[in-house]
């Protein structure tokens, strides 16, 4: 599933959306992709991951004067959440965080995330993200998620 | 290999108010083949699905160092309590419950002092002694060591200068 | 659980030019299991081998947003087009067609200012205003312009101190 | 495999002790933690994994004053060691290393690894980190640790 | 399989070499290791991972003097690349790209990468990277690369 990022949700962070059947994305085996989930088709044991390239110009933090303070960092910050019938609440399943003060004029790094969880048929999974505006979603080998039953 | 599963003594069958209509259509209850079960309350996970129409699920209470805070639900795990970061002074404000997670903050007399900006809900902070505000709050960061010495430099040998020429000056005269 | 596989209508044949010996061995044909058979034209993708001997393979054409540039192959996918980086005011050049990937760049009027040293080819870079060039290209970053003050009132202020004094003193020998 | 870290061991770097029961964390088919340790139940191919989330407040190299040296970095680490009766000494299976330098006030990161195994039966894995008051153990879904049979 | 780098290919990023037998590094179930390739032994959805562990002295950009411009950072990019029969161009599967800016004397991180993809039997996997001489590649744990059959 690749990567075409639109901000929708409003209590958490916003989720991304992705192309799913162009390019290297693809879903098989009953696996689904709606409206930014994908849906578990049945019960059993995944190994979810996702990969989310941040890039951004200079932070305010990064910029060195004499006699400066030392300033607060900028954050990045990827969570692969799951939503589930049986409870009310998304849940968090993986969260990367970084902090971010670079003194360079540009940045761009990526935040990796995988681990093995036991999945309800039906339960939806998403990618949110602190700032869809710091994600680079230009080429889908960069920014992707994914899942498989083990 | 297969999953070893604990029976558990003492297990509690949780249920909403006797005698309200069963429908499996209103959020109380949910269909789970052909019956329609009640879901748990809250600070209980759900062992077992029921096994007569509009019956009663099977939920234990949440293990120590878990909660779920939600009414009438279906979840089999109780999700963890976070932990309070002892590094960064944090303390438990509310421990953790049953039916909620910890609530990490500052004690008295301390500041929550955020770690990043902006600022959100859930981002990392620290804890900062208010009584040593002026040092600690604050240290003086050795950069602005060297403004002061800039700020000597700048301020003294132009008022010694100064001085020595009214002296001068003043010598000259008096001859 | 299964994939599953829609037979799409409509399915156009493709080949070079008829005629042209098959013998397995050129790039132009492959073998597939008993077959020879011709690759696909770019700007299209192989859906089925071919099923007789020198056959032509069935090619369907590369859907919106993918592409295939080159000739007689058997991918059974197109690549997707990459997307420009519209936070760094890059445009598309020549759009994504189904036989080559989207050209990113900048609207005329704007510098590419490459991201990264040393640059490379595919190196991300950012669209700059060409106009206002002398403010953004090298702005006069706000911190030079302090140290330039600091450097005057550094020299300049002990250098008129010094001249007054030598006079006032000339003059005072003078008398 | 969640995370509640205390150090123990002598000669490498301190272990982490795992949360296996609570929230997300679970052991099934046999596999079993005890003590800081995974335990293999059956010899074959595994996938081992593991994220531990970093933070700390800046670090002397990240002080910046005119005219300074460049100072040398510290540094972060997180070694997935492997234990096995076969052999008297722990072997290093995985290891994500990071220097850490930065000018903010503080700092957080993740070092995520993940790779395939042969293992024996009875083997023990386990997860070495540089410095265990660096870890940021608070949440489930930033600091974890697993293993499945493929 | 373990890495040992050289630089070969002309137009893309140089391609390391892998130690595919020694220590840690296996073949088997005819997935097989020659000059720089792994090549995919029947067709089918592989998990494909690696991990470079990157290490250089200072960059330009990290040299800090007071009244700097803000430089433009060094970068390190780690490539999991395709070569098939099918196409005459290989194609990228996964990347990771880092900016580099490090203010202290010397620095080291790791770029991991890892996910699921559908190929072809004779489908050929390698790894290729910005810059061979700042790759590290002293011990197996620190970088590697390889693929299973789900």
């Amino acid at each position: 599933v690749r990567q075409t990022p639109t901000q929708h949700l409003k209590n958490q962070f916003p989720a991304l959306h992705w192309e799913h059947e162009l390019g290297l994305a693809f879903t098989k085996n009953r696996m689904n992709y709606t409206n930014k989930f994908l849906v578990i088709p049945e019960s059993g044991d995944y190994f979810v991951y996702s990969q989310i390239t941040f890039r951004g110009t200079t932070s305010e933090c990064g910029n060195i004067s004499p006699g400066r303070q030392q300033n607060k960092p900028d954050s990045i910050i990827v969570v692969i959440t799951k939503v589930t019938d049986s409870y009310p609440e998304p849940s968090q399943l993986l969260t990367g965080t970084k902090s971010v003060c670079e003194i360079s004029s540009n940045w761009f790094q990526p935040l990796y995330l995988g681990a093995m969880f036991s999945l309800q048929e039906g339960d939806k999974l998403m990618v949110n993200v602190s700032d869809i505006s710091l994600v680079d979603y230009t080429k889908e080998d960069k920014t992707f998620f994914g899942a498989f039953l083990l | 290999s297969q999953v070893l599963l604990l029976l558990l003594p003492g297990v509690r069958v949780q249920g909403s108010t006797p005698g309200s209509r069963c429908d499996c259509t209103s959020d109380i209850q949910r269909r789970y083949g052909p019956f329609c079960c009640r879901g748990c309350p809250m600070g209980h996970y759900l062992k077992a699905r029921c096994t007569e129409h509009c019956g009663d699920s099977t939920c234990l209470p949440c293990p120590r160092g878990t909660f779920l805070a939600r009414e009438n639900h279906y979840n089999a795990h109780c999700t963890r309590c976070q932990a309070c970061d002892e590094e960064a002074f944090q303390v438990a404000l509310e421990n953790c419950s049953a039916v909620a997670d910890t609530r990490c903050g500052c004690a008295p007399g301390w500041l929550v002092d955020c770690s990043v900006k902006p600022c959100m809900a859930n981002s990392p902070f620290r804890c900062l002694q208010w009584l040593g505000l002026a040092t600690t709050q604050h240290p003086l960061a050795p950069l602005s060591v060297f403004w002061v010495q800039v700020l000597v430099a700048g301020l003294l040998v132009p008022f010694l200068l100064g001085v020595t020429f009214v002296y001068l000056y003043w010598r000259c005269q008096s001859h």
